[in-house]
């Protein structure tokens, strides 16, 4: 299914799609979005990779097994509970900063973080499917 | 609309009770996709409906000024969507590796686990299997 | 020493017995039963002072919530058990190293024994029932791995499990009967439940209490119906034999009735059933013994002849049984003790222990003969012996029976005539007349073989002439225990002038002396031997029958309901979902269909209908294809109604989750063929009617709800802290990430294993299946 | 706030991300699947010190107070359980050292083996039902991977049994979960059982139990719904069958008893009476299923739903010493099972196979490894003086003490079955010679274990019969536990009140 055009294409939407989903990602806290909706849209961008350049090149640029990616998801999302303790708080209890940027202040929080997790769980899970899946076809 | 929903939760929940009965082992994995789905419905129904407001605080607000649907049951569906899906991905597979090593999808052939007794009866069983063209 | 500490004792050395055999190997029985003998002697040591009339109580606590402490009582009936399990032990252990001296499995053995000998001696001593229970059961297990010691024969397995079935049963049928015992007395303590027994019998449990209780001693005392077991169990070796299955084990269930017979005789049903089970056990026990040539089956069944007796004597109840029994107890124990070392003997040197093979060993074995013959002089209750006190004390007993005196004495008399030819038997005919030529050259057995029998056949001898040793001391009080009155004074002596009892006595030595005679013949007759059968066989088939039954009906049941097709699985999962689910819907609530359907636009009709036809599509579509395309179908449309009822977040994740389900059902459905199964019309109608009433069941119950008024108190909590205290403004999406984090933590766990599982199913094993494949093709 | 109730959660899903992220190296996976496991117990061991000392404890994770946030809930039940699934999950993950392939290993086994835990200790702590479906979830789709780990036919087959029947558990659970919710307004345990406690919609609520009765009913696989567990436990890896074997059911049959004594009281008379009725059957079919096997593995998995059914039977009873008795059977079944699911893998290192006509002289032969069947299968079928006769015992004593006569007739019979089960184990495998025609060694791979795997076969065999031993011996202060543990039971405003107000 190597074709040409499917191959132009996707060196074009593979960033755009990434770029959405990042911003699918940022938008969820406020807007419809978050962690496993972006997650699902980066991962349809490697799926799309992987159908125009197959699976093989596709590992490569992702650099990591789809089941490691799930094993960080896990380490980042506990990651937020554990830095509430740390702070002193409960488990999973925010902890918030406040930086200003470009003149706006920003909510930074570990929230954030773990959604940062369910988003890199929601890639690994369907990239694990979707290699293995592709990988049986050939 | 909730009585009209109740009505398509019990059809649905037939129609997937009905699916799960059956031999093909395909079949009965849809018929868990469409339960999960008519119990998605359930919560999201018995949440009580609301046609109002998406559970969004408008910007420069600090609380919803209108009167806005229960967020509470839309997340429990939203959970409950991906894990559904989850463990329907993990069965679908499961039914094509099943395939592949036992050589059917009809569970009235899978008795490996459980060999039939001796003398024991097939009971009536797949008698078409041929591959899909299509 | 304490009382525990000498039952902990024996406990503790039962692990060193392996030990013991590995390294001191000849002496080893000789080592370990100086721990018998020791306590045996500490035993003694309280003698003057129960003599005396005081018990002796000891407790512990043990678990205090249920009520079980760790008590032991002492008194006259106890300490004569403590005796005799601890004096015959100890010549036990030193004929059992000699017996299976060159065993390699010898320390196995020593464990079992001195296992059996902690736990017997903790059934004699223990106060608190469910202690006693718990002594008792392991007194069960140790005699199952005695039974089962040559294990390889199958054979000794079978007996094994058929004593172990046995005597566990009977145990269960107990415990609930202690349980209520101690429910209605409000005590686990045996004794403090003497001062109760008025209340124990009139209380309405009390049939069903004593009949339990009654099972389990019956059972391990191999009362009628289930003699069966104990000369199934003389596949163990003779030390075992008899060690458990003569001297103490068996009369463990005696031991019981006579602990609690101040407690709950004295009643009509206890006189009744005691009695007559006694008795009858008695008979046939008496009876069976001569249709055997088997030495240890003679014996085996004589022993339930001597616990029938026993059983007999508990039912009177009267003062006569009871010192009948004190001193029967004794009598037998020491003569049995010894009969079944001197046919172990006999065995271990001839090769064979079939009467009709041996004969005239008196010369080779002079030892073994003179205390065999000394024993069965005993056991036929000749005097000067014990067993002549004991026998004129059971006629004595017999003549003032409460109940059927007639029968009782007759059936006494008739079952010692019996015994008198068994003993006979086992005496006259392996050691008198010719020396036959046997399967190898005999010896006379070691020392550690014969000193037993020496030390209790003598002990018989001195007990008859000179009974004043331990009528005014142990009898007296052993019996004043069974009898609950302190004041029970027996005084013994062989010659009571010219009564009723003597002359009985000479009538039934008359009758024995010619049954002996005609035993050759009378053995092989037709009647007696359709009587064995009837009587000994008929139980133990019985009890094969009822086990097979039990095993065939567990199959037919297992292949019934596992019968390995997960459609019959699954209609029975809904069928019981449908039945309890709505059994309760309708007798619990008022159903009610009401409904209004005026508030729903076209928009909401519409969706309705595709996501129904959808779905019916779904279900019809012949092929995967079109049943996915379906599926999407209504997947998308339930995506719209969440559109339309504010739940953004929900219809975008529904959208994609419903795009990957299509696509991942294609990839998969591409390797697999179309498959169409036929199913019957019947089975479709059935599946059809309960898919239909699961339906029904869910809308009803949706509607029900839907009438209870909704407090949506969280949902104010949720707005009001969204963005005040977790900033953020989507309310739906605060609530996943940090008012219900850990679902949503769940929630990617759930999917991340799933990835992983996937990955496994597809991959590993992978070229395994390739290369069967190509094999194939 | 309690930070020990976190702890059994996050220490196992910790060890199952760290094995995740370097799955490569195989190693790293198995040493810190031990290490995690034990920290595991020493945390269990300070939850169940605290909550013994200082009665509930309740955690609410990100703050949020109780009936808004989820709670995280360790009555002394809850704690119990969470302090025996650590002392399995060591005992486990030291055998599967000497057991399990590299290939299932490199497949992930020790991170699914650490998720498994992660998601039993969650059911037991949490005080949320959404949050407990979710936990349920966790398991079931960790105990599908495990169970098809490996691809053999066999275990295939096993797994869509499993998987379709249980799936369906599932999706009545939630339906469950969101008519409750519909009901009451709120998810917390303790508020919902607060605002039951005179609710006008009994007959409602009651149904809706029933819903969660057959949910839970297949979790715990009892009487008509337990076909998935004989029908799969017996197809994968035998450390995989001890993990399954006494914990996952004893979910369901904690489930059942925290809803049925703190959410669903509102009609003892007709809910327990169903509870009973369900009892007796399962015992008594599991039992006779057990009777009619000849693979150990099978025998045993019969024997799993043969003794829920003891354990419902207590919790029908509804007495606070039956209460106390359920919890002893469930810690007793966990220990004494897994047991014998570990020492019938070790006997197949030895012999070659799980089939009784295939085995033979372990006794002769291996007199420790006939020593721990003893001591687990004596326990098991509730002799003195091990655990299973105080659990029997206790069971027992509070069915007579209410009169219910006909079960307790049941009840006791079925004890003497098990009785013969064990007994036809030892007898076919210990006591009997090995056939003729048995191979040495079924499986061609077989390697005599190392000296190291020897270690690790029989090190958790051992500490688990000392436990049992133990237990069975020293009970006073554990029965204290119990009976404090019954006491929260009985009366839910204890937990109510822990959660609701601090």
């Amino acid at each position: 299914m190597k074709s040409v055009i499917l191959q132009t294409a996707t060196r074009l939407l593979f960033p755009l799609l990434l770029i959405f989903s990042v911003f699918l990602f940022f938008r969820g806290h406020n807007e419809p979005g978050g962690g496993f909706i972006g997650g699902l849209v980066g991962a349809a961008a490697f799926v799309l990779f992987a159908v125009a350049f197959g699976t093989e090149i596709t590992r490569k640029l992702l650099r990591m097994d789809p089941r490691v990616m799930v094993g960080w998801g896990l380490f980042f999302a506990l990651l937020s509970g554990i830095m509430s303790m740390m702070a002193g708080d409960s488990f999973f209890t925010g902890q918030w900063v406040f930086p200003i940027l470009f003149g706006s202040e920003l909510h930074v929080g570990t929230p954030l973080i773990f959604d940062i997790g369910v988003y890199l769980v929601v890639v690994g899970f369907t990239l694990a499917v979707i290699f293995a899946l592709e990988e049986e076809d050939n | 609309m909730e009585p009209l929903l109740a009505i398509v939760i019990g059809i649905l929940v037939a129609l997937s009770i009905y699916l799960i009965l059956r031999k093909n082992l395909v079949r009965i994995v849809i018929g868990i996709v469409i339960l999960s789905n008519a119990v998605n419905l359930l919560i999201f129904t018995l949440g009580r409906l609301d046609r109002g407001m998406p559970p969004l605080i408008p910007a420069g607000e600090s609380v919803p000024v209108e009167a806005f649907a229960n967020p509470l049951p839309q997340a429990l569906v939203l959970t409950a969507i991906v894990i559904g899906f989850g463990l329907f991905a993990f069965a679908l597979v499961l039914t094509y590796r099943a395939y592949t090593e036992l050589g059917s999808v009809n569970v009235d052939d899978m008795r490996v686990a459980e060999p039939a007794y001796k003398g024991e009866e097939l009971p009536e069983t797949a008698i078409t299997q041929e591959e899909d063209k299509s | 020493m304490t009382i525990l500490f000498s039952v902990l004792l024996i406990f503790a050395v039962a692990f060193v017995g392996p030990m013991a055999a590995k390294y001191l190997k000849n002496y080893s029985g000789w080592a370990l039963s100086l721990v018998p003998l020791t306590v045996f002697l500490w035993f003694t040591g309280f003698i003057p002072e129960i003599s005396g009339g005081s018990v002796i109580n000891e407790s512990y606590v043990w678990v205090s919530y249920l009520g079980i402490n760790m008590s032991f009582y002492l008194d006259g009936l106890s300490l004569m058990f403590a005796l005799i399990v601890t004096g015959v032990g100890t010549f036990i252990m030193i004929y059992g190293g000699g017996y299976l001296g060159s065993d390699p499995n010898l320390g196995r053995f020593y464990f079992s024994v001195l296992l059996f000998m902690g736990s017997m001696l903790g059934v004699v001593l223990a106060d608190n029932i469910i202690a006693l229970f718990i002594f008792w059961e392991l007194t069960s297990i140790s005699s199952y791995l005695l039974i089962g010691y040559k294990h390889n024969k199958e054979d000794s397995r079978k007996s094994a499990l058929q004593a172990l079935l046995v005597t566990g049963s009977g145990g269960l049928a107990m415990l609930a009967g202690f349980i209520l015992l101690a429910i209605m007395t409000g005590t686990m303590e045996i004794s403090e439940m003497f001062t109760q027994s008025g209340i124990v019998s009139e209380h309405p449990w009390y049939l069903g209490m004593l009949i339990l209780v009654l099972i389990g001693a019956f059972t391990k005392s191999a009362q009628f119906p289930f003699h069966f077991w104990l000369p199934g169990a003389m596949a163990a070796p003779t030390p075992v034999s008899a060690y458990l299955h003569s001297a103490t084990m068996v009369k463990a269930g005696v031991y019981l009735l006579a602990r609690l017979s101040p407690v709950l005789s004295g009643t009509i049903e206890w006189t009744y059933i005691v009695t007559l089970f006694g008795a009858v056990t008695m008979l046939i026990g008496a009876w069976l013994a001569l249709a055997h040539t088997d030495l240890k089956k003679i014996l085996a069944y004589s022993t339930v002849m001597a616990l029938g007796t026993l059983t007999m004597l508990l039912g009177m109840g009267h003062e006569y049984a009871v010192k009948a029994v004190a001193v029967f107890i004794l009598g037998h124990s020491l003569y049995k003790g010894a009969l079944f070392m001197v046919a172990g003997t006999v065995d271990h040197e001839a090769g064979t222990r079939d009467v009709r093979f041996i004969s005239g060993l008196r010369k080779t074995m002079p030892f073994t003969a003179t205390f065999g013959c000394i024993a069965a002089l005993s056991m036929a209750g000749l005097a000067p012996l014990l067993g002549f006190i004991g026998k004129e004390l059971v006629y004595e007993a017999a003549l003032s029976a409460s109940v059927f005196p007639l029968f009782l004495i007759t059936a006494a008399v008739v079952s010692n005539i019996a015994v008198v030819a068994s003993s006979g038997i086992v005496a006259i005919r392996p050691f008198f007349g010719e020396y036959k030529e046997h399967g190898k050259q005999v010896h006379e057995a070691p020392v550690s073989m014969w000193i037993g029998p020496a030390f209790l056949s003598v002990l018989s001898i001195v007990f008859g002439v000179l009974p004043f040793l331990i009528d005014g001391s142990i009898i007296s009080k052993a019996a004043a225990s069974i009898a609950g009155t302190p004041e029970l004074v027996v005084s013994l002596s062989l010659w009571h002038g010219i009564n009723a009892a003597l002359i009985l006595s000479v009538v039934t030595f008359a009758s024995g002396v010619a049954v002996y005679m005609v035993w050759n013949k009378f053995r092989d007759s037709k009647g007696f031997q359709g009587y064995d059968r009837w009587m000994g066989e008929g139980p133990k088939n019985g009890y094969e029958n009822i086990l097979a039954g039990v095993l065939n009906f567990a199959s037919v049941q297992t292949r019934f309901f596992q019968n390995g097709y997960l459609r019959y699985y699954l209609l029975t999962v809904l069928s019981f979902f449908v039945l309890i689910v709505g059994f309760t819907l309708f007798t619990k609530t008022d159903v009610s269909l009401m409904a209004d359907f005026s508030d729903i636009s076209f928009y909401e009709w519409t969706i309705a209908l595709v996501i129904v036809v959808a779905a019916f599509a779904a279900v019809m579509a012949g092929s995967g294809l079109v049943a996915i395309a379906a599926l999407g179908v209504a997947g998308y449309s339930i995506s719209l109604l969440y559109v339309l009822f504010s739940a953004p977040d929900l219809a975008i994740t529904q959208v994609l989750v419903e795009t990957l389900t299509v696509i991942l059902v294609a990839l998969v459905l591409i390797h697999i063929p179309k498959f169409t199964a036929t199913t019957s019309t019947s089975s479709k109608v059935r599946d059809g009617i309960i898919a239909g009433a699961a339906g029904t069941l869910v809308t009803l119950i949706v509607l029900a709800v839907l009438t209870v008024d909704f407090d949506p108190f969280m949902t104010d909590y949720f707005a009001e802290n969204s963005y005040v205290v977790a900033y953020g403004r989507n309310i739906v999406n605060v609530i996943l990430v940090d008012f219900r984090a850990l679902d949503t933590f769940g929630e990617i766990v759930v999917i991340g294993v799933a990835g992983v599982g996937v990955y496994g199913l597809i991959k590993l094993g992978k070229s395994l299946f390739r290369k069967e494949e190509g094999k194939t093709v | 706030m309690n930070d020990l109730l976190i702890y059994p959660l996050l220490i196992p899903v910790m060890t199952a991300a760290l094995a995740l992220i370097f799955f490569k190296n195989r190693d790293f996976q198995r040493w810190i699947n031990v290490i995690g496991s034990a920290a595991l117990v020493g945390a269990s061991a300070l939850l169940l010190y605290s909550v013994n000392n200082d009665g509930i404890q309740v955690l609410q994770p990100g703050n949020w107070e109780a009936p808004f946030g989820i709670s995280l809930v360790a009555d002394l039940f809850s704690a119990l359980m969470v302090m025996i699934t650590g002392i399995k999950a060591l005992a486990v993950s030291i055998y599967s050292l000497g057991d399990m392939d590299e290939r299932r290993e490199s497949f992930g086994f020790h991170s699914l083996f650490q998720i498994l835990i992660f998601g039993v200790n969650g059911a037991f702590l949490t005080g949320d039902l959404f949050n407990l479906y979710v936990w349920f979830e966790v398991m079931l789709i960790t105990s599908f991977v495990l169970l098809s780990l490996g691809n053999d036919k066999s275990q295939l087959d096993g797994a869509v049994k499993y998987v379709v029947i249980n799936l369906f558990s599932s999706l009545v659970f939630l339906s469950g979960v969101g008519i409750m919710y519909g009901i009451t307004g709120t998810l917390n345990l303790a508020a919902m059982a607060d605002a039951l406690q005179d609710t006008e919609h009994t007959g409602l609520v009651i149904t809706a139990s029933m819903m969660f009765l057959v949910s839970f009913g297949i979790k715990s696989a009892v009487f008509p719904l337990f076909f998935w567990l004989p029908a799969s436990y017996h197809t994968p890896p035998i450390t995989v069958t001890a993990i399954f074997g006494a914990l996952l059911t004893k979910v369901g049959v904690y489930s059942l008893v925290r809803m049925f004594t703190l959410v669903f009281t509102q009609d003892i008379g007709y809910t327990h009476t169903i509870l009973l009725w369900i009892s007796v059957p399962t015992m008594v079919v599991g039992v006779l299923g057990a009777a009619s096997q000849y693979d150990v593995r099978k025998i045993l998995s019969f024997h799993i739903v043969s003794q829920i059914g003891y354990m419902i039977m207590g919790l029908a009873f509804f007495t606070k010493i039956a209460l106390a008795g359920v919890i002893y059977y469930i810690l007793h079944n966990i220990l004494a099972k897994t047991n014998l699911f570990l020492v019938a893998g070790i006997a197949r290192k030895y012999v070659g196979s799980y089939h009784l006509s295939k085995l033979g002289g372990i006794y002769k032969a291996y007199p420790l490894l006939s020593a721990m069947f003893a001591i687990s299968a004596i326990s098991l079928a509730g002799l003195p003086p091990l655990t299973g006769f105080w659990a029997k015992y206790t069971v027992i004593y509070a069915g007579l003490e209410i009169g219910e006569w006909v079960v307790i007739g049941f009840a006791l019979a079925v004890g003497l079955m098990t009785l013969f089960s064990m007994t036809k184990i030892w007898m076919g495998a210990y006591w009997s010679p090995l056939p003729d025609e048995a191979p040495v060694v079924a499986d061609k791979n077989y390697k005599e274990p190392t000296e190291g795997q020897k270690f690790a076969l029989f090190f958790p065999v051992i500490l688990i019969a000392g436990l049992i031993v133990i237990l069975g011996i020293f009970g006073e202060p554990f029965f204290s536990m119990l009976f404090d543990a019954a006491d929260q039971l009985l009366d839910p405003s204890m937990y109510i009140n822990a959660v609701l107000n601090p």
